[in-house]
């Protein structure tokens, strides 16, 4: 119960904040609209958005189970072999250093403007803080130990698998909460790369026609969007790491 | 298990420059129970490292043999000082750790059978931070004593123990372990009176060989001879620098 | 039915009434065709697919067709969506700048690039000011915001069918420069682009009659045209698609199959002199009139 | 002088790998032209590229410094208070829930198109993965010491920078190898959402004139620059913990 | 210094439901040294905790007092089981934690005569992970020696050291801690029968108290009432549950 109040609460300073924001600033209604207008249409294009949601939402967790699983596997390959990092690891900071908007042509080239274009860059911008934070992780594991492993004869794949991915466990739940965070806005960059639904194209269409009202709305749920699933993706590391 | 080997080390071993050891020759027969004594920092723990094929960060020049001429990769246990006990599994699943890295069925039984020797039959089910420091040193005595190589190093394996515990887990491994080639580092003279078919003291000026007591190890560690040679071995060390 | 895929140059307006009503009409089943409308978020992207054949036809910008073509992409006109420029530069109505005289100094934001510079250089010139005197912000998602809060003194890149109406709903009153007024060649805002080497000349023929078909029942019908327009997606419906449907309604290509190929050859060299592209192209490499068959 | 030939091995598979995909997926030029045309136009405009580079460089390094300073400020303010852990952390969530490009009018409106928005949007973007990194870090120092520190009488403030802030470098410099790859697409969006300068503004001029060919030498320029930061970060990182 | 309270802990702990030690009393007189024996996983180090402060997940049911009345948060130094030190410090600045926790000013020369006083002074820039594990356990020592309190409780403070460096930092703890409440939690019966003005027996059963030699500690290690006291107490412990 304290938890929903503190929820509340929360929510209650941000749309404060953000009125006061308004008035203290002077913000033009284009530029940043007050939340009793954002709230209202919120309210009454509460149809058009939730169809979008639901598009985006699919991309996202599709993306987010795709993009930890990559990552998850990105990161053993990058510390079982040596020449994989050699290889790989720029590939890696490559993957992240193009912008995804000049890959998005390519993307869309090969997946077409379905669903799978977005599920694709949800993917990429998930993959490399999940590589990256299970690899730091992974490369720290206590020397101590691996010296036990070897001593017992253990088999490098069985290093990995019984000590080395246990011990970086909690690293890996770190890169799954930014990409928790990360995953909606993939998705969103995604759709407006190409696409006729969703939040990302809603959130577009609203802003090129200057509805800012709409669009803060589908930005509203948005965040709302990645919060729950930042709540989500952090109750699951806590169950799993501690219980 | 094939017939347990000698050991020999022999040479110098520099960390980062520094002198670790100087020359020194340390002979373990094979199938005994040798103990290791001397002042804290003189080298023992680096040279069981050695001995287990670890210390990368040593520089070592001399050699590492065991007497059959044959590889001592696979063939070695190590205990080491610091207990080394994976957090995340319970006290059973790091008694069978050495069965899952090397991928073979583990033996659950035998290893509640040890986990009952070593005394915590009803801790089982624990991590090892639920555990006191004795605990965990047996946790890590089980795991070794799960190992079944031919020859089994050992640091300090007791040394967070109470006497009466202590004396247990020294019967039980001078029994299970009968027939391997020890190596056991301990500052207990007592200890070391009690177990060593032979014992070496280790100083700066290399590693000496003191004559045993007369009786077959283990002893009892009361009877006279074992005293004796516990306050000859106590003189010895206080001497030693 | 033959199958066809068509990429627009944004999401769905008003521009592509059209296209729409055509859709929602069945004037494409009626001329055996089954076509798929896809809406990018990015301009620069329907000719790339165009020309990589991942699209059969694309709706883009005349001006934009020149550079691409000069690129060296694989591209052709094929029939005009809307027949007039659209483009204006756009300023305050009580903002300091009066003419374009008065933009010496300032500002100018654009959002889709390539033609900016053309474009504002021709106006420019004809009032005695060169690229020079203005700082150009590409200001890619933000358009009329950035002028309405005065970061900006004007923009170049804003439809006046819908920046203008835009503006007046926000209550701030805008007011258009035209680039054919001010020395630029007249041009067609919006057109149909295909892939030369492997496109179907049969289903584009009867694409653009589908078209042409829709664009009369729009002007025969103005308010019907919009209801069946505004019931295709429930975000099309409000103010600005409305206000911006009356005002597009007279632009509509009524022939959308003829080409006025002068216009393509002045434009070409407008743009060559401006320095944007290198040399002339013929204009049957740009555009072609697929005629009666 | 290995680690050099190493890199040179890298880029030459990445070139490698590039005119690869060309010829086996059938690119076209406008979509993906291939690395000789590309490398002839980074030579041809190097000097249009350079002065572009040298400004979104400065926005990466001023937005890497300060949003490295402020993720580092927000780690220990949200471990030191948990009031602060209650409003903060939602806020940090918030904060990267909102693509910045619905922020970007707003930023734009108070720092101007000049260097400060993209400084701005370069540490909103950096901001987010450096802290939740420290913070996670922050958060497993081992019980053992903080008890230590309890039992001699010390201060919160002095077993924050004494012992939590110390162990939880590895975490730090985790979370700031992930900033350095961020740090350039931060400014690059920024660019895009209002320049008159930039690599990214280069890239948007470039791709709106189909003239692929310099969007993709600016683009490797980029990936160039993102290298570089991350091997900097990297060394650095190594330095102040193993040294 | 003030005056050294003496101590008692009356009471029973429960972690998660299951019984650490049942009803309990220990009382340690002010200004004494008590040393603290017992089996493994009795609860030593558990009451040690509760007696620091800590334990925040021990349910314990009783009271922990000083003969004073005063509160003990901020009189007590602990030397935990483990040595507890930060990898990142060189033994030099381990030993000046306390004082940079609490923000005084490092009297680093004290320190550097500590860790003279510990046998370290030519270790005192290398990091833990370069030291050996004696030479850690006595850098936690020194820094507890920094600590200055009137109430010092040490966990098996000299179990990994041999037999002459432990005879020395026996004698330098002695020493240094003269006036203190001192509990000392240890497995080894001559080192209680050496320190111990009050030894305490903990079993299942509750802690007993045995009577010490007669002669004032620190007593010489082979002096007689010494070796009967520590075989007395040897036959206590093996005979403890
Ligand atoms: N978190 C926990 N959950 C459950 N049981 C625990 C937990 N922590 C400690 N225990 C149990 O409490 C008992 C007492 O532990 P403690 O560390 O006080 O023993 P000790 O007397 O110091 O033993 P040792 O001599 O081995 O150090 C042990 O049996 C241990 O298993
Ligand atoms: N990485 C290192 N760099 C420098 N010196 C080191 C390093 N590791 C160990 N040493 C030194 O090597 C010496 C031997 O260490 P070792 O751990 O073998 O001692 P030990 O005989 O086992 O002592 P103890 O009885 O205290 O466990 C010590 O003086 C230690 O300081
Ligand atoms: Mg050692
Ligand atoms: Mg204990």
């Amino acid at each position: 119960m304290t938890r929903v109040f503190r929820i509340f609460g929360v929510i209650l300073a941000i749309l404060l904040a953000w009125q006061t924001l308004i008035w203290l600033a002077q913000m033009p209604r284009f530029i940043l609209p007050g939340p009793v207008a954002v709230i209202s249409t919120l309210w009454t294009s509460r149809l058009l958005i939730a169809q979008n949601a639901l598009v985006t939402a699919t991309e996202v967790g599709i993306g987010l189970v795709l993009g930890a699983a990559a990552g998850f596997a990105s990161a053993l390959l990058l510390v079982a072999s040596p020449l994989a990092r050699s290889v790989l690891r720029p590939m890696l900071v490559f993957s992240q250093a193009v912008p995804v908007f000049a890959l998005a042509p390519i993307l869309t080239l090969w997946f077409g403007y379905g669903i799978w274009s977005k599920v694709a860059m949800a993917l990429l911008i998930i993959y490399f803080p999940v590589t990256s934070a299970f690899f730091d992780a992974l490369m720290r594991t206590p020397r101590g130990w691996l010296e036990l492993a070897r001593v017992m004869g253990a088999a490098p794949g069985r290093v990995l698998w019984r000590i080395r991915v246990p011990a970086a466990m909690p690293g890996f739940a770190s890169g799954l909460r930014l990409a928790a965070v990360y995953a909606p806005i993939g998705a969103i960059i995604g759709e407006w790369v190409g696409a006729s639904r969703g939040l990302g194209y809603l959130m577009l269409l609203a802003n090129g026609r200057a509805k800012t009202d709409l669009m803060f709305a589908s930005l509203l749920v948005l965040v709302a969007l990645t919060f729950v699933l930042h709540a989500a993706v952090d109750a699951v590391c806590r169950r799993v790491w501690e219980g | 298990m094939t017939q347990a080997p000698a050991l020999r080390l022999a040479g110098e071993a520099r960390i980062g420059g520094a002198t670790v050891f100087g020359p020194v020759t340390l002979d373990a027969p094979g199938g005994c129970w040798t103990c290791l004594l001397g002042p804290s920092g003189v080298g023992k723990s680096t040279i069981l490292r050695l001995l287990a094929g670890l210390g990368d960060e040593v520089a070592f020049a001399g050699d590492v043999t065991a007497d059959d001429g044959l590889p001592l990769g696979g063939r070695v246990a190590l205990m080491a000082q610091s207990d080394l006990l994976m957090p995340w599994l319970d006290a059973l699943d790091n008694v069978l750790l050495g069965a899952r890295l090397r991928g073979t069925t583990p033996e659950r039984e035998r290893a509640m059978t040890m986990l009952q020797r070593v005394g915590l039959a009803g801790h089982a089910r624990k991590r090892p931070r639920a555990l006191s420091g004795g605990q965990r040193q047996r946790v890590a005595l089980a795991r070794t004593l799960m190992e079944d190589r031919p020859v089994v190093l050992l640091d300090e394996p007791f040394s967070a123990l109470d006497a009466r515990s202590r004396a247990a887990m020294q019967d039980l491994a001078a029994d299970l372990l009968r027939g391997c080639t020890i190596l056991h580092v301990t500052h207990d003279t007592a200890e070391a009176a009690r177990l060593g078919d032979r014992i070496l003291l280790m100083t700066e000026a290399g590693i000496a060989s003191i004559a045993p007591p007369a009786t077959p190890a283990p002893r009892i560690h009361d009877a006279p001879e074992t005293l004796a040679s516990q306050g000859h071995l106590l003189r010895l060390l206080m001497a030693a620098r | 039915q033959e199958k066809m895929t068509l990429v627009l140059d944004w999401f769905v307006n008003p521009d592509h009434g059209p296209i729409i009503v055509a859709q929602e009409q069945g004037y494409f089943a009626d001329e055996g065709l089954e076509v798929e409308v896809i809406a990018p978020a990015d301009p620069a992207d329907p000719p790339k697919m165009v020309a990589a054949g991942r699209a059969d036809l694309a709706v883009s910008y005349q001006p934009q067709l020149h550079l691409q073509i000069a690129e060296g992409m694989p591209l052709v006109r094929v029939g005009t969506l809307v027949a007039t420029p659209l483009n204006c530069l756009l300023v305050l109505q009580d903002g300091p700048v009066k003419s374009i005289a008065d933009l010496a100094g300032r500002k100018v934001g654009f959002s889709v690039a390539g033609m900016e510079e053309a474009l504002l250089s021709a106006m420019l010139q004809a009032n005695g000011l060169s690229l020079k005197d203005v700082e150009l912000v590409g200001v890619n998602w933000s358009l009329s915001p950035a002028l309405m809060s005065g970061q900006v003194d004007a923009t170049i890149g804003a439809f006046r069918n819908f920046e203008l109406n835009q503006m007046q709903i926000e209550g701030i009153d805008g007011r258009c420069f035209y680039p054919e007024e001010e020395g630029v060649p007249a041009y067609d805002e919006l057109i149909y682009i295909a892939n030369p080497e492997t496109m179907e000349a049969q289903d584009i023929r009867r694409f653009l009659a589908a078209t042409e078909r829709a664009t009369q029942f729009i002007v025969n019908h103005p308010q019907e045209s919009w209801d069946i327009f505004a019931g295709t997606a429930s975000e099309l419906r409000d103010e600005l698609n409305r206000k911006a449907w009356a005002d597009t309604i007279p632009r509509f290509a009524l022939r959308p199959a003829a080409l006025d190929a002068g216009r393509y050859a002045r434009f070409e060299s407008f743009l060559n002199e401006a320095g944007l592209i290198e040399g002339t192209r013929a204009v049957s490499d740009l555009a072609v009139e697929l005629g009666a068959q």
